[in-house]
């Protein structure tokens, strides 16, 4: 079904992406913690609708290339482009403007507002009115409220939370956390999705639904994404390109298929042949 | 209008609703009981300071309890407010007869220096956080009282005269020194009133309540809840707690105007560190981001104690061990639930008889 | 909504237990003249808000037991702040206070000054010596008076004292900058030596929050070659000072003003350090003229130690005011503001002899005519200097 | 020469900021928490020392002793009952805590002994020499502050890096966890480093009173807060670095009394303290953490 095609470069893209701008390029990304390098050389291209998909063992370098990408860590050497944009000088925040927005491993919600507050907040972007406005209350606070009230419980309906929406978000279940933090990802109106191990903690029921979900995000918001996670049925079952790591360097990138059948990550993951028992 | 009872009343903006309604009813109570059975003097003179120190901790909790910064230099903010208020009363007393005017243009202008001040600290200041950020503010704090002893200002025919560090001020015949470094300000009009008071408290909850319930109110929140996940969807952290942070400095500089103008001699040293902890107690104690709770702790923490003078010694005593408790058992998993339990048990003792006695 | 409601009659209760005292129920028939003060009892002037009260109570004792107008004595302690002192005027106009003697302190005193004019209530103050308690840059206050020399004075008479004795060629002040009282005396030495002559080496500053390490100052002065060293300031930071200079081994004469009066009498202080510190005080215990005796042997007997100046002070005040309140025919119950305009009317008029002057006057500003006098301190004791 | 007097004098009020910076940077590189109540500690320390020499008249090594007995415990107890239940709260409510108990303290303080001034008794008589023909006039006192700064300095450098607990100490300043599967007992660890830092604040008490030789309820919160600056200066975690930033911030502080204003000293000091945590928030021998995500 998925084809790749190759760029002159020498990275791979889906064949319905390879003539537009890819959404992210990265370039010799790496960085160090004192003399350790934690990721190094680090180069993908993904196109703005493809579902691709980054594993590899526990301390691979994994959620550090999430970091890297989304600024919280500074890169070390190397570039990022975000729809052709060099983010070397960006911040965390500038790069969501620029259209990554990502969740976390360790789920990070506003545990003590409301679960529409938290996808407002990520909408606070889009909003228009001053301090000023706001303390008075002009007509202008009234409608943008308004609008974005709409927008939020939109958005909400769509992942089936509208009628959680004024629940405290830290009370949620743990799988109605994780998707929320999606919402939230996608109030900020992205074009790169970054999931860290979405289905963590999920049982299967939930990763079948998950996988539904995060195919259908892709269609209806028209978003590239890229996932993090240790769950292979649902990497191999969505994932259009598939990268993998070790030791902070990609080992291997290609279609499910390629990688499923490469010697080199099944020696990642499972150490030497001859070391098996 | 069905509707818009229905708002107030809900249960999201109940809590604002009976602030409001508290600050409104015990100033209409306070106000016949003045015009008819007559309070002490003492009561009297404590309502004014009574009603900057509620504004006083309003603000703080906006940077404490929404912001979730410890700042440790608010009464920085009071006494820079207090002592812009007092000199534009000074300066405008020989050409603006009308006090009200003279003390809403002060109070304006406390606000709005402070501000300005609160506005440059914040630039350094929220570069840090944690422990560094309170200690800072607390450094602002003293060296804002370290300037403020060594300014002398003085007015005479021939304008306004200044010297920095040692008094060389030299007046003419019917110059006022307006201030006299550690000395302060002496001999100003007494101009603040309980109704201006109680007005500025009004004024203080609107923008803290519509502050919070709007875009910027959740970014603030945000912010405080989760730094790194704000900061991904595109939340400019600095931004949001500078602004939180100025509005605080600004409602606490007209606070301080008020105070300032409440008293006729007033010293920089009055601004020091244990003001500021005095309004953080207020605010603990009143429940970190909740206003109504502030203006009750504020009430009952600041008037007893003067009221019942034998108090007094023991006054701080008792607070340092609220601030200790509450923490305690706030932050704590095990001692919170033992607390929760023997709540619970009163409780149900107490309703047990209660409804014993009702049979 | 029940607890809101809970709360609120809860603080009703409270606001209504705590009004209504004012002018409901009327009170018997008053025996007494009410006479309000406040100082220090605690903090680091203690001493001085002690002394004033043993003095004012002693003199209190004497005057009610002759039988004619009864006077009582409401002392509210307010730690020689002026907000405290705020506070405790509110206090004594609740307690009804119609005379007053004032405060203690010139710090706590500056604050209140303007309320005693405004509402008319006439005040003498025992040893707020500072110029602001009677009158501020804009205008005079009608009903306060002072019965210690005024700040200007003991800085004229200092200067005046340190060049016609000889004292010495070179002179250092350390003053404390946030007190009216220090810096009102500081300043008008400083413009006194310049015109008598007097060359002034060094001036050092501290403030409430420096007020332990002297040394920086003491070096500066002991480097600027000062033989005399002036402190316009209280007994607690002089006894510091006195204490740090002589460890690092700098002797010049000391010269302290009322002030330092109770440096004699701080408990755990080496008395050895003060030995030939001059300083000035209307009040000589050692005088033998038979009012100070008097004074000084009662005082010994209630109290147990010999009276300083802020005792002598307050015993004068008690005396003065009796008189005028006397002589202008105070009844009981007349309101204070009444009896402002008849204690205004003879303070401005009488002659006082007390122990701390003879034929005292007053001026119309509140002023004391008063000179002061200088002592040293010999073995332990006041030594008249001349 | 008035110039290299004020620098030893400032040495000497340096060193006294350096012994009490230890107790801020050894807790803060441990436990991750501002302990306010340092400060108050040190004023618990003069007061025992006082009465144990007034009242009970006690000899001055005596009295020293039991002063350093009594605040070891006092920060104990601080620890066990403020400080050990909050390890998982927000560094905001750990700092209210800490404030609370300073005040607690101090206040305490003021009923128990009162708010009048104690005079601290001599303990040593004319302690002054002189040198450059009487040019230069030093005491002794300043000389014994200064050389017990720089004894309890090499003491603890050694301590630290020689001993198992020094070293169950460091291990624990760099990760609590990973010292706790070790097989360090972490809550004892921070209770011997509360302890440390408490037992040297009743030094830097006996060490304060004799130089100003008065003191009050509050004697410790204006040196407790130049000591934090002190130890910020210096790199928090650091002991030569507080011992270098006490020394700095003693040295400055003096210098801008005797040349530029006592008045702004204060203002200066604390001017110090901003710029270095903006500049070099890590101070002058602190070693930079990377923030975990």
């Amino acid at each position: 079904m998925t084809k790749l095609v190759q760029y002159p470069s020498g990275a791979y893209v889906l064949e319905r992406d390879a003539y537009s701008t890819p959404v992210l390029e990265t370039y010799h990304l790496g960085i160090d913690f004192g003399g350790l390098s934690a990721v190094n050389n680090f180069n993908i291209i993904v196109g703005p609708t493809e579902i691709s998909g980054l594993i590899g063992p526990n301390g691979a370098g994994k959620t550090t290339v999430f970091n890297l990408l989304t600024k919280v860590y500074q890169p070390s050497k190397g570039t990022i482009l975000v729809n052709g944009h060099d983010t070397s000088k960006m911040t965390t925040v500038d790069v969501n403007k620029a259209g990554v927005a990502r969740t976390f491993q360790n789920i990070r919600l506003f545990e003590k507002m409301s679960v529409i507050d938290n996808v407002k907040v990520a909408m606070n972007n889009s909003m228009h009115y001053n301090p000023l406005s706001a303390i008075f209350r002009t007509p202008k606070y009234y409608r943008e409220e308004k609008r974005i009230h709409q927008k939020a419980l939109e958005l909400l309906d769509i992942f089936n939370m509208s009628d959680l929406a004024n629940t405290e978000a830290g009370s949620l279940p743990y799988g109605a956390q994780r998707r929320l933090e999606i919402v939230r990802a996608l109030a900020t109106k992205p074009s790169l999705l970054l999931l860290d191990e979405p289905a963590a903690g999920m049982n299967p029921n939930e990763t079948k639904e998950l996988m539904a979900t995060i195919r259908n995000i892709r269609d209806k918001f028209n978003i590239a994404i890229i996932l993090i996670e240790h769950d292979m049925s649902l990497v191999m079952n969505i994932c259009e390109g598939i990268a993998v790591l070790n030791y902070g360097r990609i080992i291997a990138k290609g279609t499910p298929k390629d990688i499923q059948n490469n010697p080199v990550v099944i020696e990642a993951y499972l150490g030497k042949p001859e070391k098996e028992d | 209008m069905e509707k818009m009872f229905k708002k107030i009343f809900d249960k999201k903006h109940i809590s604002r609703t009976v602030s409001y309604l508290i600050v409104i009813v015990g100033y209409i109570i306070i106000q016949l009981m003045m015009n008819t059975v007559g309070i002490k003097n003492l009561f009297k003179s404590l309502l004014v300071p009574t009603c900057c120190y509620i504004v006083a901790a309003l603000s703080l909790n906006l940077v404490v309890g929404v912001s979730g910064e410890l700042s440790l230099g608010h009464s920085g903010f009071m006494s820079v407010g207090a002592f812009a208020g007092i000199l534009v009363s000074g300066l405008l007393e020989p050409y603006l007869a009308m006090g009200w005017l003279r003390l809403l243009i002060a109070m304006l202008v406390g606000g709005v220096i402070a501000g300005i001040v609160g506005l440059l600290i914040s630039i350094p200041v929220l570069k840090l956080q944690g422990d560094y950020l309170a200690i800072v503010t607390l450094a602002f704090c003293q060296i804002i009282k370290s300037l403020l002893n060594n300014i002398y200002l003085g007015v005479d025919n021939n304008g306004l005269h200044f010297s920095f560090v040692q008094n060389k001020v030299v007046l003419s015949n019917g110059g006022r020194m307006l201030l006299s470094g550690p000395m302060g300000a002496t001999a100003t009009t007494r101009l603040a009133t309980f109704t201006a008071g109680f007005l500025l408290i009004l004024f203080a909850l609107l923008i803290i309540y519509n502050l919070t319930y709007s875009r910027f109110g959740r970014t603030i929140m945000a912010a405080r809840d989760n730094r790194i996940a704000a900061e991904s969807v595109g939340i400019h952290i600095r931004n949001t707690k500078m602004l939180a942070f100025v509005i605080s400095a600004i409602l606490a500089g007209m606070s301080g105007a008020l105070f300032g103008l409440n008293y006729s001699t007033l010293q920089p040293a009055k601004f020091d560190f244990n003001l500021s902890i005095l309004i953080l107690v207020y605010v603990v104690l009143g429940g970190l981001g909740n206003m109504t709770g502030t203006i009750f702790a504020t009430i009952i923490l600041y008037v007893l104690p003067e009221l019942l003078r034998g108090l007094q010694d023991y006054r701080m005593l008792i607070y340092s061990m609220i601030l200790i408790l509450i923490m305690l058992v706030t932050n704590n998993q095990s001692l919170k639930e033992k607390v929760e339990a023997l709540i619970l048990k009163i409780k149900t003792r107490f309703l047990k008889k209660g409804s014993v006695a009702n049979d | 909504m029940k607890k809101i409601v809970k709360m609120l009659l809860v603080a009703l209760l409270v606001i209504t237990a705590l009004t209504g005292c004012n002018n409901g129920g009327k009170e018997d028939e008053p025996k007494t003249i009410k006479i309000g003060l406040s100082g220090p009892l605690t903090g680091g002037a203690a001493i001085y808000g002690q002394a004033v009260k043993n003095g004012a109570m002693l003199a209190l004792a004497e005057v009610n037991a002759k039988g004619g107008l009864q006077l009582e004595i409401n002392m509210q302690d307010d730690e020689a702040d002026s907000t405290k002192a705020d506070t405790a005027y509110d206090e004594l106009l609740d307690w009804g206070m119609q005379v007053s003697m004032f405060t203690v302190t010139s710090g706590a005193g500056t604050g209140v000054a303007p309320r005693y004019d405004e509402d008319h209530i006439f005040a003498l103050t025992p040893s707020g010596s500072a110029t602001t308690l009677v009158y501020s840059d804009t205008k005079v206050y009608e009903t306060t008076f002072q019965m210690c020399f005024s700040d200007p004075n003991q800085g004229v008479g200092s200067a005046d004292y340190i060049k016609e004795h000889n004292l010495g060629t070179k002179v250092a002040i350390i003053y404390k900058s946030d007190c009216v009282y220090s810096t009102g005396i500081a300043q008008k030495f400083v413009a006194r030596a310049g015109e008598i002559g007097l060359e002034i080496v060094f001036q050092g500053a501290f403030d409430d929050s420096s007020a332990t390490d002297f040394t920086t100052q003491l070096q500066g002065a002991k480097a600027a070659g000062a033989d005399v060293l002036f402190l316009p300031i209280y007994y607690e930071p002089a006894s510091s000072i006195l204490k740090q200079a002589s460890d690092m081994g700098y002797a010049p004469i000391f010269f302290g003003v009322d002030g330092m009066d109770g440096i004699l009498t701080m408990k755990g202080f080496d008395t050895s350090l003060a030995e030939g510190v001059y300083l000035l005080t209307p009040f000589a215990a050692d005088a033998t003229d038979d009012l100070t005796v008097h004074f000084v042997t009662e005082y010994q007997k209630a109290y147990g130690e010999i009276p300083n100046q802020f005792a002598a002070d307050a015993y004068d005040v008690v005396y003065a005011l009796y008189q005028a309140l006397t002589a202008g025919n105070v009844t009981y119950d007349m309101n204070a503001q009444t009896i402002a305009d008849i204690m205004i009317a003879q303070f401005t008029t009488m002659t006082f002899d007390g122990v701390t002057g003879t034929s005292v006057t007053w001026a119309a500003n509140g002023e004391v005519s008063k000179a002061p006098k200088a002592v040293v301190i010999k073995n332990g004791v006041y030594v008249n200097a001349e | 020469m008035a110039f290299l007097s004020y620098l030893i004098n400032g040495m000497g009020l340096g060193s006294v900021y350096a012994i009490i910076a230890l107790g801020y940077t050894m807790v803060y590189g441990i436990a991750k928490m501002l302990n306010f109540a340092h400060g108050d500690v040190i004023m618990i320390g003069a007061y025992t020392a006082f009465y144990c020499l007034t009242m009970f008249k006690l000899s001055t090594f005596t009295s020293i002793i039991i002063s350093v007995v009594v605040c070891t415990i006092l920060g104990i107890i601080i620890e066990k009952f403020a400080y050990k239940p909050l390890r998982k709260a927000s560094s905001l409510s750990v700092l209210i805590t800490a404030i609370g108990i300073s005040y607690f303290l101090q206040n305490l303080a003021q009923i128990l002994f009162g708010t009048d001034p104690k005079v601290f008794p001599e303990l040593m008589r004319n302690s002054t020499f002189s040198l450059f023909k009487g040019q230069l006039t030093l005491s002794y006192k300043t000389l014994l502050t200064i050389i017990a700064c720089i004894l309890i300095m090499i003491f603890l450098t050694i301590f630290v890096n020689k001993t198992k607990t020094g070293k169950a100490m460091r291990a624990c300043s760099q990760d609590k966890e990973a010292a706790q599967l070790m097989g360090i007992n972490v809550d004892n660890t921070i209770s011997i480093t509360f302890a440390i830092g408490s037992g040297l604040a009743a030094i830097a008490a006996v060490l304060l009173c004799i130089t100003y030789s008065t003191f009050t309820p509050t004697l410790g919160s204006m040196p407790g807060i130049k000591a934090f600056t002190a130890a910020v200066f210096g790199g928090i975690g650091s002991i030569p670095g507080a011992f270098v930033g006490g020394l700095l911030l003693g040295i400055i502080e003096t210098l801008t009394k005797a040349y530029l204003s006592t008045q702004l000293s204060d203002a200066i000091v604390f001017m110090v303290l901003i710029i270095v945590l903006l500049i070099k928030p890590s101070g002058l021998l602190g070693k930079r953490i990377h923030e975990k995500v």
